[in-house]
């Protein structure tokens, strides 16, 4: 039965998480990206909202940890079951989900990944400067370079286009990494139009210089002409000519030869004509004068389109698209605020290099042109978005956090006295810890906010230092004039330009912004069954819902391999090397008996290093018994030698000095297989660059250094105990507590992939929150898809539904939970116990009652939940009434309760409309402090006003007031625009009062969870792991989790699911080689080591006496061994007297 | 609440007699803990009681302080024994006990603490010269004690941590026997300090008074002197062992025997880590910490034991003085603990034993706290 | 809000009601204005009367004459709404209505675009002239003597009047007019 | 006689120090020799214990080097690392180990310039310091 296997397009953070998620389930994955880094946008970020630091790597796995990397991901990822592409991209998609046909396409890497030790000569000696796309073209690098400055493989690639082949650096590479491919330019055949004589015979000598075959005509006629009789593979064609221009002559060549590349070549007063051409398939446009390095870096990128002739073609189950969305260009379109013209003005993506310790500042705040320190930065929000002149109607939900993030973080590393100031018109923080952020940003950073949306930017001509001069109105209609040394335009999104051309290719439906569609209900499936999207690419989201999305999407995956047959590879077969327990066994009673090697890497070691003198010392070590100087580890002849001499001497422990290729894990993984000493017995130490780092340095003190290093590591070899932990017995049945939408979902997700579900809810009926609900604001019928999935999950054989039942966990015991099941309304009933593996807590939450304090008999002030439920049960009906009000934020976002509910606004929209469309002339009136009417409910806003719903604005200080009058509620505000006093009789009023939590301390105690300040579920991690708590075998999702619509309470649901799933998947679960042990007899119970465990892996067994860890659970931190003063409590692995002896070494 | 207790036929052990005999026949009461003289021999054990009549072998107040018997209480409550004992201890031990609570090493559900105004201990080895040279009646060391000068007993000085002691007086406890700022001529003061104390007295149905107003004012004097003469102590102490190789020359004599650690009560591991083989080194190390330096001193590990155990447990250094009494080569551990400890527990502000539910302070953090000491300016 | 004071004025301004419906209020009209400093009520505040029913306070407003139509604010409106027009629609409605306050200006564009119907071009003289004598006022040509000695110097006003018939644009005046009503 | 050159033990958390360890290297950064790196899981990991015992072996300095608060990958371990060393600035300076010879830093993932300026700083602030006390004559 073949494995399932999964392809990832996009390896940003999402495409990691999914690739993660799936991989730790135990299928395989296929991990691909366009650019040379994994990591995409997160490369470039250090630290992240809402809590302005990192968190990246706690995407890592956290059982089974050996299968992966254990460092920084900006460094870099392997997991054994991911293959990773780099600069590789996706073509094109055929057959059903289970059997796809993907052909994807890839530079050829002209830099062997197992050769190159990271050297840098090549880049020392390349001519050619290019803009770094890492630091967004603020620096310049060579055309050889580091895809990502931290990145651990830290192998060279060449930026294929910008080199120029001139071979320098194939021919001083020491290890002979770098082959280039040999090159026919003749083939590539060009065609220049233009009416000018002087101009085609110019760009014909450049391009015949390079070593294209060039043909040039004067006119549009002749051009076509020409086309007849032979084929060409690009055209350069001038706009302004006699007789047919080159917008017409551009739709004729395209009519007879598609994929021709046609470039258009325009004066500069004729820009946006050369735009509508691009609009209709011209590639890319020139602008003239041109200088020739621009025409011909230009041929050069087409040309390596047409150069990349071979593909490859891969058979996968399910395809993932994680494209991500790419950064709204502010100089494209009007570019009111003169980006790319005036000095000062910068993006946000520049803003977080400007910043960065990797960035052009050098970890200094400094003025991108003119260096100077910066004091006063101001960030405009909606550059880009909720913008009909950038064609952008909608909001893209994330900039107004990103630029606090960026305004907190300036002022935390440059000094407070920082000036900041946010222009904004809907400050829009929308998720749970968000509005505090804010409120912390305002308060302790002293960050100004502005409401006010600043048109234009130029130059303070007054002081001539490059300084920005801003005019804009404040809310009372006075104008001032500020000004800046760095202006942040805080961009918005767009769909990612590769994935949408792929959906349109593959008739998917995309919205009319170009973002991929999904299906009603769902935020994953895509209107093509098999193609699933992750991530942000439909729509826009922050980290967090990124990544509950990608989560997602690999829930999809493992749906359609699971419907498939396609199994797992823990079920398939346990690959025997990695864990032979009795072989090592064995060899935990044996002495230590070390082997020495280091490489001497092509050069003779006894120039840099006294190797006598090394030998004699390390000998002198009982447990080191020789120490032997080889060559060319990397070769597969040096491999053979060394597996050689340890069958021969054959040592349990081997100490190996050489370049970083042959140290990688995956190569002493392989060195494992072959020579039979297990992977973990082997120490590691980067030789070469130690010696690179310092070639001045004379031979006794480089070779102390050395010695140094390796006696460090030879004592961690003496004193390691090679047996590995026992796997753990792990229960593969889940609970769900919790019957709404979100637990129907888990739920069916859980069962779909083929494993057992209990789920409880305590009313008798399936369907929470979703039973009073009829319609969504995008019009779709919630009562049939709610009757559509209950009717799924009775007839589901996988899943038992107990209703009016309450839990109550009676323990929780290594790989295993168990909970008493009991009816609610049998007392007597002594109710049933079940055994499961993981806990999804989804107990939903509702909304806020009211606390009005005046006596309100006809019941005319509502929620909004009361609202709708008296309009569906007719009690209110929507024809007679002449006048309703709304007020948002009623009784929440204030110091009791400081979370924004999110969905609110929506809802107060979809009422709106709904009363505008049955009755047309009633009057609406909707009190608000910020419209959160985020990502594509924009459009919705835009209806409400367009339908006559007037919006008043009201100031947090100055509560809106309402009174009964007879039978009819006075409504008291100010209108801040007017400056006047409003009173509004209306016949209803709607407060939103926000959503309530309903997960009970004691129920989230129980499981080992915990509750945030708001009582919501308290995450692991809000960003990289928003529905896990602490306790990796618990999660949540739904209303529980955090404020969320329908879609994104589903969207957890199935985040939820996987991740329950790549636990329930395994039989057994194995820890990480470092995991936590305890040794009973010296243990005195203080248990300070439990308290002190981030990951509650510790339990006491209080009838045994004795602590008990859950090894999977346990992340080999280390900190209860240091917290534990009798040593009872040992890291395996990294033990004290490993330490003890290390330190020992060191200082010798 | 505050009862008090006559002599009987003029003598305050009898009368303390009386009422330990009181509380032992109570019927929530099953056992007492005290010290008690044994039978064949002079020297003065804490002992658990059940038998009232045992009781005028008690002797609840004396120069003996054999060891700690916070460690003690600590074995008779870390489990359910279901049996309530009342148990009498000085202020030092019952602090301890109060640290081992925090470690979970003891609890107070079926204890009932009786503390009692420390009267002062002679160390280890005077006690037993002490005792051959014509030790004072019980009653009359205790006229010595808590009325008259007390700084030295028949030319024995008391233990240096007695007299450095800052708060002899229990607190926290369900009741207290008071001694001091008290005319003991007609008797002592038994004041409650919970409400099952409190309960306790109430059922005794003794005579009630009120607290004596010297009271006060003896108190603050007592600690006064004792403070000043801590200061004393630790500004000698700090100038004596303020480098490694002073602390050599303190330590020289140590032979890593650990009996300070075995002593001290706050010292709960049941098995200490340089016991395990973390500390049983293999034979090359020796030679090359030999080859480092030309000579090493066996036993190794001598300083690293007591950093080690600074570090370990000098927050919860209550000054019992036990270290020094168990040390076989008389060197003064405790002087070199107590300065140490007063850092750590001012940089902390933490003072061990006086409430259950402070946690000890490596046991928890908040996120912004020390900044100061983060980074290399 | 039914107590809006609106005199009629409500039917005529429903279609630029409807223009600038969706508009969110984020001043950047206002902050583009060239002429802002002349207008009594900022553009942003003209917009949410007419918004809120405050018809009549718009009109008392001088704020719509002083736009010059330079579109600023129709290029930048985040929302594209047709600002300019609905300026020049309320200046229509203004002089349609022939209200006391704008009399001023009503007679001024009469006289203007009399004099171009007349001629196919403005004549400065007949068209100033011809303002001062339906602004029945004999004080306001001093006003503006001083400008029209300095223009009439340098030539940039020609003195005489014609009469002659040629660049006669009454046709066209009179198709629009059928096309306004 | 070249300048005394110091003995300094680095405790360097796996995760962002080691990374930032890892970007100096590859951008050629150089910082003194004579710091040796211990890589462990977590400065939480830090047993007081081992800084004793490099103290008392005659390193001149210790430096323990992890993520910036909030970074930490196993959520808190710096904040615990944080305290031990408060701990210890209180014990050693009592025995003549000055305060400055221990330093605890937080250092991100990209701070590989900041990671090189940092290591040249301790070094020559424990030069200027001069020779450690143990180093001269071995604690028993």
């Amino acid at each position: 039965m073949a494995i399932g296997k999964t392809l990832v397009a996009g390896a940003g953070l999402s495409g990691i998480r999914s690739a993660l998620d799936l991989a730790e389930t135990g299928y395989k994955v296929l991990l691909i990206d366009q650019s040379d880094h994994i990591g995409g946008l997160l490369c470039q970020l250090d630290n992240q909202f809402p809590t302005s630091k990192c968190g990246y790597c706690r995407m890592l796995p956290m059982f089974d940890r050996d299968q992966s990397s254990q460092h920084c991901l900006r460094k870099g990822l392997f997991h054994k079951n991911i293959e990773i592409l780099l600069s590789t991209q996706l073509m094109s998609v055929e057959g059903e989900p289970g059997d796809l046909k993907v052909t994807l396409k890839q530079n050829p890497s002209l830099i062997d990944p197992s050769l190159c030790t990271g050297c840098g000569e090549c880049e020392r000696i390349c001519p050619v400067f290019v803009d770094d796309p890492f630091n967004e073209g603020l620096t310049k690098r060579k055309a050889v370079y580091l895809p990502s400055p931290q990145s651990f493989s830290n192998t060279y690639t060449i930026d294929y286009t910008a080199c120029t082949r001139c071979g320098e650096c194939e021919k001083i590479c020491p290890t002979g990494a770098i082959k280039f491919i040999d090159q026919n330019r003749e083939k590539f055949k060009i065609l220049v139009v233009d009416d000018e004589k002087i101009v085609r015979d110019s760009m014909k000598e450049w391009l015949k210089e390079e070593g294209f075959s060039v043909t040039a005509a004067d006119s549009g006629q002749k051009a076509l002409e020409l086309m007849d009789d032979r084929p060409f593979n690009m055209m350069l064609t001038d706009i302004k000519m006699p007789g047919m221009d080159g917008v017409e002559l551009l739709a004729k060549a395209k009519e007879k030869n598609d994929d021709l590349c046609v470039i258009m070549m325009t004066a500069y007063a004729a820009v946006d004509s050369a735009v509508e051409a691009m609009k209709q398939g011209a590639l890319d446009y020139l602008t003239k004068p041109f200088d020739p390095d621009v025409l011909i870096s230009m041929t050069l990128k087409v040309y390596h389109e047409f150069e990349i002739a071979e593909a490859r073609v891969e058979q996968v189950d399910a395809l993932i698209l994680a494209g991500g969305t790419e950064f709204f260009k502010p100089n494209l379109g009007k570019n009111p605020y003169g980006y790319g013209v005036l000095p000062g003005v910068v993006t946000g993506m520049e803003f977080e290099r400007l910043i960065s310790g990797t960035g052009p500042g050098k970890g200094k705040l400094i003025h991108p042109k003119t260096g100077k320190p910066v004091r006063k930065i101001a960030w405009f929000q909606c550059v880009g978005s909720r913008d009909v002149q950038t064609g952008a109607g909608f909001c893209s939900s994330v900039c107004c956090m990103i630029s606090i993030k960026e305004a907190i973080l300036a002022k935390e590393k440059f000094g407070q006295d920082l000036e900041t100031t946010l222009f904004y018109m809907d400050m829009r923080t929308i998720g749970k810890s968000f509005d505090d952020y804010r409120l912390k940003a305002r308060e302790e950073n002293q960050i100004r906010f502005v409401r006010a949306r600043i048109h234009s930017l130029d130059e303070d001509l007054k002081k001539d230092d490059g300084s920005l001069l801003a005019r804009y109105v404040d809310m009372q209609g006075n104008i001032h004039e500020d000004d800046f040394d760095l202006v942040v335009l805080a961009t918005g999104q767009r769909p990612a330009k590769q994935m949408t051309e792929l959906a349109l290719k593959n008739d998917m439906i995309i919205n009319p912004w170009g973002f991929i569609e999904t299906t009603p209900f769902s935020m994953i499936k895509t209107s093509r069954k098999g193609i699933l999207s992750g991530g942000s690419l439909s729509g826009l989201k922050d980290i967090s819902e990124s990544v509950t999305c990608a989560s997602a999407a690999a829930l999809g995956a493992c749906k359609i391999m699971h419907e498939a047959g396609k199994k797992t590879i823990d079920a398939h077969a346990i690959d025997m090397d990695e864990t032979d327990l009795n072989g090592l066994a064995v060899l935990a009673r044996e002495n230590p008996k070390i082997l020495t090697v280091l490489c001497s890497c092509g050069s003779d070691l006894t120039q840099t290093l006294d190797v006598e003198s090394l030998k004699l010392d390390l000998n002198r070590i009982p447990e080191n018994k020789s120490v032997e100087i080889m060559d060319k580890l990397c070769t597969d002849e040096g491999k053979k030698t060394l597996v050689d001499m340890i069958q021969k001497t054959n040592p349990n422990r081997l100490v190996l000095g050489a370049c970083l290729p042959c140290i990688y894990k995956q190569r002493i993984k392989e060195l494992g297989k072959e020579s039979g000493l297990h992977s973990s017995l082997v120490e590691t130490l980067d030789i070469i660059s130690i010696l690179k780092q310092y070639p001045d340095s004379q031979i006794p003190e480089m070779t102390q250094r050395i010695e140094r290093e390796l006696k460090i590591l030879i004592s961690k070899a003496r004193f390691k105990n090679p047996v590995p932990k026992e796997r753990l017995e792990s229960n593969q049945n889940a609970l769900v507590i919790g019957g709404g939408i979100a637990g129907i979902t888990a739920a069916l997700s859980i069962a779909d992939c083929g494993y057992h579900v209990d789920l409880v809810e305590k009313d008798d009926t399936i369907g929470g929150n979703l039973l009073w609900m009829d319609k969504t604001v995008d019009g779709l019928d919630i009562q049939a898809y709610l009757d559509e999935k209950v009717k799924e999950l009775e007839f589901h054989n996988q899943v038992t539904i107990h209703k009016k039942t309450k839990t109550e966990s009676t323990g929780q015991h290594p790989g295993e939970f168990s909970t008493l099941l009991k009816k609610e309304d049998e007392p007597k009933d002594p109710g049933e116990t079940i055994l499961h593996g993981v806990t999804i807590l989804a107990t939903g939450g509702g909304q806020a009652p009211l606390e009005v304090d005046a006596d309100d008999p006809q019941q005319k002030e509502l929620t909004q939940k009361e609202f709708e439920m008296g309009v569906q049960d007719q009690k209110i009906d929507p024809e007679k009434l002449e006048t309703v009000v709304m007020i948002q934020c009623s009784g929440t976002r204030d110091e009791k309760r400081n979370y924004c509910s999110r969905v609110c606004c929506i809802r107060a929209l979809k009422n709106a409309l709904f009363l505008k469309e049955k009755n047309p002339d009633i009057q609406v009136y909707i009190l608000y402090r910020d419209m959160m009417s985020y990502g594509f409910y924009e459009q919705y806003y835009t209806n409400a006003k367009n339908s006559g719903v007037i919006f008043f604005q009201y100031d947090s200080a100055d509560k809106p007031l309402t009174q009964m009058q007879e039978d009819k509620v006075l409504v008291k505000t100010r209108d801040l625009l007017l400056d006047m006093p409003v009173e509004i009789e209306a016949d209803y009023v709607i407060h939103a009062t926000g959503i309530l939590p309903d997960l009970p301390k004691a129920l989230a105690d129980q499981y080992g969870a915990s509750l945030d300040t708001f009582h919501f579920f308290k995450e692991a991690d809000s960003k990289f792991r928003p529905v896990d708590s602490m306790n990796y075998r618990v999660f949540s999702c739904g209303l529980s989790l955090k404020p969320c619509t329908i879609e994104e309470a589903v969207v957890t649901a199935e985040a939820a699911a996987i991740r329950a799933i790549r636990i329930l998947s395994h039989e057994r679960l194995v820890s990480g080689k470092i995991v936590a042990d305890t040794r009973t007899a010296t243990c005195s119970m203080c248990e300070m080591c439990v308290d002190t465990c981030p990951y509650g892996a510790r339990f006491v067994d209080s009838i045994e006496e004795r602590i008990v860890i859950d090894p999977a659970a346990c992340q080999g931190c280390g900190v209860c061994a240091a917290v534990c003063p009798s040593g009872s409590a040992v890291l395996e692995g990294l033990d004290m007297r490993l330490m003890l002896d290390s330190i020992d070494m060191a200082v010798s | 609440m505050m009862i008090k207790i006559e002599q009987e036929d003029n003598s305050l052990t009898k009368g303390l007699h009386q009422f330990f005999k009181r509380l032992l026949e109570m019927q929530e009461i099953d056992a007492l803990f005290l010290p008690v003289r044994l039978k064949d021999s002079s020297s003065i054990m804490p002992s658990l009681v059940t038998d009232p009549a045992q009781i005028e072998n008690a002797v609840p107040l004396s120069p003996a302080f054999p060891l700690n018997s916070g460690r003690m209480v600590s074995r008779l409550s870390y489990k359910e024994s279901g049996r309530k004992t009342a148990v009498l201890l000085r202020s030092c031990e019952i602090r301890a006990f109060i640290e081992l609570i925090k470690l979970k090493q003891g609890s107070r559900q079926e204890l009932i603490l009786i503390g009692i105004d420390c009267p002062k201990a002679l160390t280890l080895s005077d006690y037993t010269a002490y005792m051959e040279k014509d030790p004072l009646e019980d009653d009359a060391y205790i006229q010595k004690v808590f009325s008259e000068k007390n700084e030295t007993l028949n030319g024995f000085n008391f233990s240096s941590a007695c007299n450095t002691c800052e708060n002899p007086f229990p607190v926290n406890t369900d009741m207290n026997i008071l001694l001091h700022g008290v005319d003991l001529s007609n008797g002592m003061m038994v004041e409650s300090g919970s409400e099952a104390g409190q309960k306790i007295l109430e059922s005794l149905n003794m005579q009630q008074t009120s607290m004596p107003e010297k009271r006060e004012e003896v108190v603050t004097q007592i600690k006064e002197v004792n403070s000043k003469a801590n200061e004393a102590m630790i500004e000698d102490i700090t100038e004596k062992t303020d480098s490694i190789s002073k602390l050599n020359a303190f330590f020289d004599r140590c032979i890593n025997c650990y009996n300070c650690r075995n002593m001290c009560p706050v010292c709960y591991c049941k098995e200490c880590v340089f016991n395990t083989d973390v500390f049983y080194h293999q034979p090359v190390q020796y030679h090359q910490w030999a080859e480092k330096n030309g000579l090493v001193k066996l036993p190794t590990d001598t300083v690293f034991y007591h950093l080690t155990r600074l570090a370990h447990i000098s927050h919860a250094c209550v000054g019992c003085g036990q270290c020094s009494n168990a040390c076989p080569s008389d060197i003064n551990v405790f002087e070199v603990f107590k300065s140490v400890a007063q850092t750590t527990q001012v940089a902390f502000e933490y003072s061990p034993g006086i409430d259950e539910n402070d946690p000890p302070p490596l046991s928890v953090f908040n996120e912004r706290e020390f900044e100061d000491i983060v980074g290399i300016k | 809000m039914g107590q809006a004071n609106n005199k009629g004025y409500l039917e005529q301004t429903e279609t630029i009601k409807t223009m600038i419906q969706t508009c969110i209020q984020c001043g950047t009209c206002t902050a583009s204005c060239p002429n802002i400093e002349f207008m009594d009520i900022t553009p942003r505040h003209m917009w949410r009367l007419l918004m809120t029913d405050h018809v009549d306070q718009l009109f008392s407003s001088k704020s719509f004459i002083m736009c010059s139509s330079c579109y600023y604010c129709t290029l930048r409106c985040p929302r594209g709404l047709e600002l300019t027009n609905a300026m020049s629609q309320l200046k229509q409605v203004a002089s349609k209505l022939r209200l006391k306050q704008f009399r001023r200006s009503s007679l001024f564009y009469e006289a203007f675009l009399n004099s171009v119907k007349n001629h196919g071009r403005v004549k400065e003289m007949e068209f100033m002239t011809n303002y001062f004598i339906s602004m029945k006022n004999p004080v306001i040509p001093f006003a503006y003597a001083s400008l029209g000695i300095k223009l009439l110097a340098k030539g940039k006003i020609r003195p005489e009047f014609s009469f002659g018939r040629k660049g006669k644009l009454t046709a066209l005046f009179k198709k629009v007019a059928e096309l306004e009503e | 006689m070249g300048t005394f050159e110091p003995v300094i033990v680095a405790f360097v958390c796996n995760w962002c120090t080691y990374t930032a360890a890892d970007l100096a290297g590859t951008s050629r950064l150089s910082y003194p020799t004579n710091i040796r790196l211990i890589r462990v899981m977590c400065t939480g990991m830090v047993d007081p214990q081992y800084v004793i015992k490099a103290f008392l072996e005659g390193a001149d300095g210790v430096l323990i080097s992890g993520c910036h608060p909030g970074d930490c990958h196993y959520i808190n371990g710096n904040y615990k690392a944080r305290r031990r060393i408060k701990l210890l600035k209180e014990i050693l300076p009592r025995f003549g180990i000055e305060k400055d010879r221990l330093r605890l830093t937080w250092i991100g993932a990209s701070d590989g310039i900041e990671f090189a300026e940092i290591m040249t700083r301790l070094n020559d602030q424990i030069i200027e310091m001069g020779p450690s006390q143990t180093r001269l004559n071995k604690a028993i």
